[in-house]
C-alpha cells in the first residue's frame, strides 16, 4: 500500500521552486504533510529501505535527486532493498 | 475514411536528452544513424495526426486520480515540463480534437472506459523520441496514454484489444486523414528499485524475436511471464504491445537496439511494415 | 469470504439539505418515513463495509483527468467540501483499502481499467444520504465513482458488467466482511440545460418498474433510449442499474418516490431482496 | 467541443475564496485564464446561450451562483437555451 502523505511530499517535490524551499526551510515544508511519526522518522534519517516500501519507485528517484542526494548515494543505498518493493500493491493480482 | 500510414516504436530514455555523449563517439554515431532512419521512415509516412502511446511519468498524474488508460482530447496540449528539456523546440503541440474524441466515443462503444483529458504537458516520453528524430514541427498528436508506472496496471490482453480499438476508430474516421502510430518506452529498464540500472539484453532480443514472429498470443504470453522480472520500467513494452495490435501483429522490423549502461535503458527502435501500401 | 449484505438506492439532491423544509410539513414527513424505512433496512444489514457508487459533482476530477470509472482505495477519505454541508457529521470518513484494492485487481482482471484515488474527498452524493438515514459513525466506504456529468459516458451495458465485477469482487475477497451497495442519484432531473428543474414522472415510474420486472437486457434498452431525454441528471440511474447488476438483477422494491418540484429531482428510494438470507 | 480555459474558471470558482476574488478584482482573475477574445466578451456580457455550448451544464450553473447571480435570473436565461448544448461531445456516440 502507497503511503499517500509521503507520495504527495515526493511528487510536490518535482517543482524545482518546491525543492529549493525544501532545502531552505525543511521544518515548514514537512508541517504541511500529516506524515505518520514513522514515515516521518524515515524521512528524517533518510532511510532509503523504508521509504522504498511506502512510494512508488519513480517517486523517491526524484525525491533523492531533489533533495540533493547524488546518484552514486541513491544507487547504493536503493541497491540494498529487496526485490518486489514497488510491486506489493500488485501481489495478488499478478498472483491472481 | 482516415488511414493508418506508420507506426513506429521508440524507447525514450531521459539520459539520451541529459547526457547524449555519455556514451562515447562510437555509440553515439550508431543510435544517430538509428534515429535517422526511423526519421526517414516517419516522414516517408507523412502522416497528418500521430497517436502516441507514452506513459505520464508522475508529471500529469498523481495516485489521488491516477488512470490506467487516458487519452489528450485537447486542441493543444503542453510542451514537457522536464527543467532538463528546456531546450526541446516543442512549447505548445497541436492535438486533433475531432479524431481523438472520435477515438474516445469508439472506446467508449467497445467496452472501454477511458479518462479523457482536454489538456495535459507531453512529457520525455512523447517528446525525446520526436525530438532525436528531428521531428519539427510535429503534427497534430493524439496522446494516449498507459499506466506502466504504478501498479495495478492494464494487462497485456487489454492492450492488445486497445491496439485494436485504436485501428477501428483510424478505420472509422468520417474524414480523409492520414493517421501513424508511435508506441514510446521500453526495451528493459529499472528505476528506483535495487536492480536500477540493469538491461536484460536476454529479455530485449526475446522480446524482439516474439515481436517479429507475429504470433499475438504468445507475445501475450511472454509479457505476461517476463516482463515484471525484467525491470519496472520494461512495463512499458505494454505501448509497442498496444502498437502492433493495432498494425495487425505483423511486419515488426527492429531498426536499432542500443544497450548502453550509461543510459540505463536498452534502448530500441523499430518500425511496422504495413500490409497496405500507403500511397 | 465476504458476504453481499444488502444493496441500496437513494437519491442524493442538494436541495434536500439546504431547503430540506421548503416542500412544507406533509411532504417533509412523507420523505422522513422513507429515509426512515430505508436507514432501518440498511442498519438491518450491519455491513462492515459500504460500496457507495456516486458521481463526483466537479470536486475531484477536472476535465484535465476525467475518470469515466473511479475507485476509491485510500485509508480515509475527506468529507463533503461543499460550504452548505458544513452541518454533516462525515470530517474524515474510513475507507477499506484491502477490499478497495481487491475490487482494483478484479477488474485489471475482467477488462476493466479504472482510475484510481488514494485520497478524495466525498462530496454531497456520497454524504446527504448517509445523513439523511442518520448512519453516523459510517461504516468503511468504498466509493465507485461512474462519470455521469459530462459525455461521453459509460454505457449502461458496461454499468451492468460492472455491477456483476463488484460481485465477482465480493464473492472472491479472502476475509469474513460484510459488504452492503448503495448506489445514490437519479431518478429524473436536470440540471444547468433548457430544462433545468423539469422533473419527468413517467420516465420515473416506467424506470422503477423496469427494475422490478428485472429483466437487464429489457432496462438496459429501456435506458439506452429514455435515460438522456428524461434530463442530464437523470444519467445517474447508471448507479442504480449497476447495484442492480451487482444483485443479480432481481429483488427491487421501492420505497419512495418523492418528486418535489421545489428539490428539482425525482427523488426515489429503494432497496433489493436479497436471494440468499442475510445472516 | 468544451472550450477548457472557460471551464477551468467555472471550476475554480467552485471556491468561495476564488469567487470572492473574482467579485472583487474581476480583470485580475480573468487575467490568469487565457480565454479566446469572443469567450472573454461573452463572459463579460453574461451570455448565458454563448458560454452554455462551451462548458459543462453544472459548471455554468454553479458559475452564475458564484458571481451572485440568483436563481430565477439563471433559469429565465438558461430555459431559453436549445436542448443537448451539453451533448455535443456525444452526439457521435449517440447516433453510433
Ligand atoms: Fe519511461
Ligand atoms: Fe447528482
Amino acid at each position: 500500500m502507497r503511503d499517500y502523505w509521503l507520495s504527495k511530499l515526493m511528487f510536490d517535490l518535482q517543482q524545482p521552486a518546491a525543492a529549493e524551499e525544501f532545502k531552505a526551510n525543511r521544518e515548514a515544508v514537512l508541517a504541511r504533510y500529516p506524515l505518520k511519526p514513522e514515515v516521518r522518522a524515515a524521512v528524517d534519517a533518510d532511510d532509503v529501505t523504508t521509504l522504498a516500501k511506502l512510494v512508488n519507485p519513480y517517486l523517491i528517484r526524484f525525491y533523492f535527486f531533489a533533495v540533493g542526494r547524488n546518484e552514486a548515494w541513491f544507487l547504493e543505498r536503493i541497491r540494498k532493498t529487496g526485490p518486489a518493493a514497488s510491486n506489493a500493491a500488485n501481489k495478488e493480482a499478478a498472483h491472481g | 475514411m482516415a488511414k493508418l500510414v506508420g507506426a513506429f516504436a521508440a524507447s525514450h530514455a531521459p539520459l539520451m536528452a541529459r547526457a547524449w555523449d555519455a556514451v562515447g563517439p562510437e555509440r553515439v554515431a550508431s543510435i544517430s544513424k538509428t534515429f535517422e532512419e526511423l526519421s526517414r521512415r516517419y516522414h516517408e509516412a507523412r502522416p497528418d495526426v500521430l497517436v502516441m502511446i507514452s506513459p505520464d511519468h508522475w508529471v500529469n498524474f498523481f495516485i489521488n486520480n491516477l488512470p490506467s488508460i487516458c487519452f489528450g482530447v485537447g486542441e493543444t496540449h503542453n510542451g514537457p515540463p522536464e527543467p532538463w528539456l528546456k531546450g526541446v523546440p516543442y512549447k505548445t503541440i497541436a492535438g486533433h480534437p475531432e479524431f481523438a474524441m472520435h477515438l474516445a466515443n469508439t472506446a467508449f462503444a467497445n467496452n472501454f472506459e477511458p479518462s479523457l483529458t482536454h489538456h495535459m504537458e507531453l512529457d520525455h516520453g512523447f517528446v525525446i523520441p520526436l525530438w532525436r528524430m528531428g521531428v519539427n514541427p510535429p503534427p497534430a498528436i493524439v496522446p494516449v496514454i498507459i499506466n506502466t508506472v504504478e501498479p495495478p496496471m492494464t494487462t497485456p490482453q487489454r492492450c492488445v484489444e486497445l491496439g485494436r480499438l485504436i485501428r477501428k476508430a483510424i478505420d472509422s474516421f468520417p474524414g480523409d486523414l492520414r493517421v501513424a502510430i508511435m508506441a514510446t518506452g521500453g526495451l528493459s529498464h529499472s528505476i528506483g528499485e535495487h536492480d536500477m540500472g540493469r538491461i536484460d539484453e536476454q529479455f530485449d532480443m526475446d522480446c524482439m524475436a516474439e515481436f517479429k514472429t507475429g504470433n499475438i498470443e504468445q507475445l501475450v504470453r511472454f509479457l505476461d511471464q517476463r516482463m515484471e522480472p525484467a525491470g519496472n520500467g520494461t512495463a512499458e513494452v505494454r505501448n509497442w504491445l498496444t502498437a502492433h495490435a493495432a498494425v495487425g501483429g505483423k511486419g515488426f522490423d527492429m531498426i536499432g537496439y542500443h544497450p548502453y549502461q550509461e543510459w540505463y535503458v536498452g534502448c530500441g527502435f523499430a518500425s511496422w511494415v504495413l500490409p497496405q501500401a500507403a500511397a
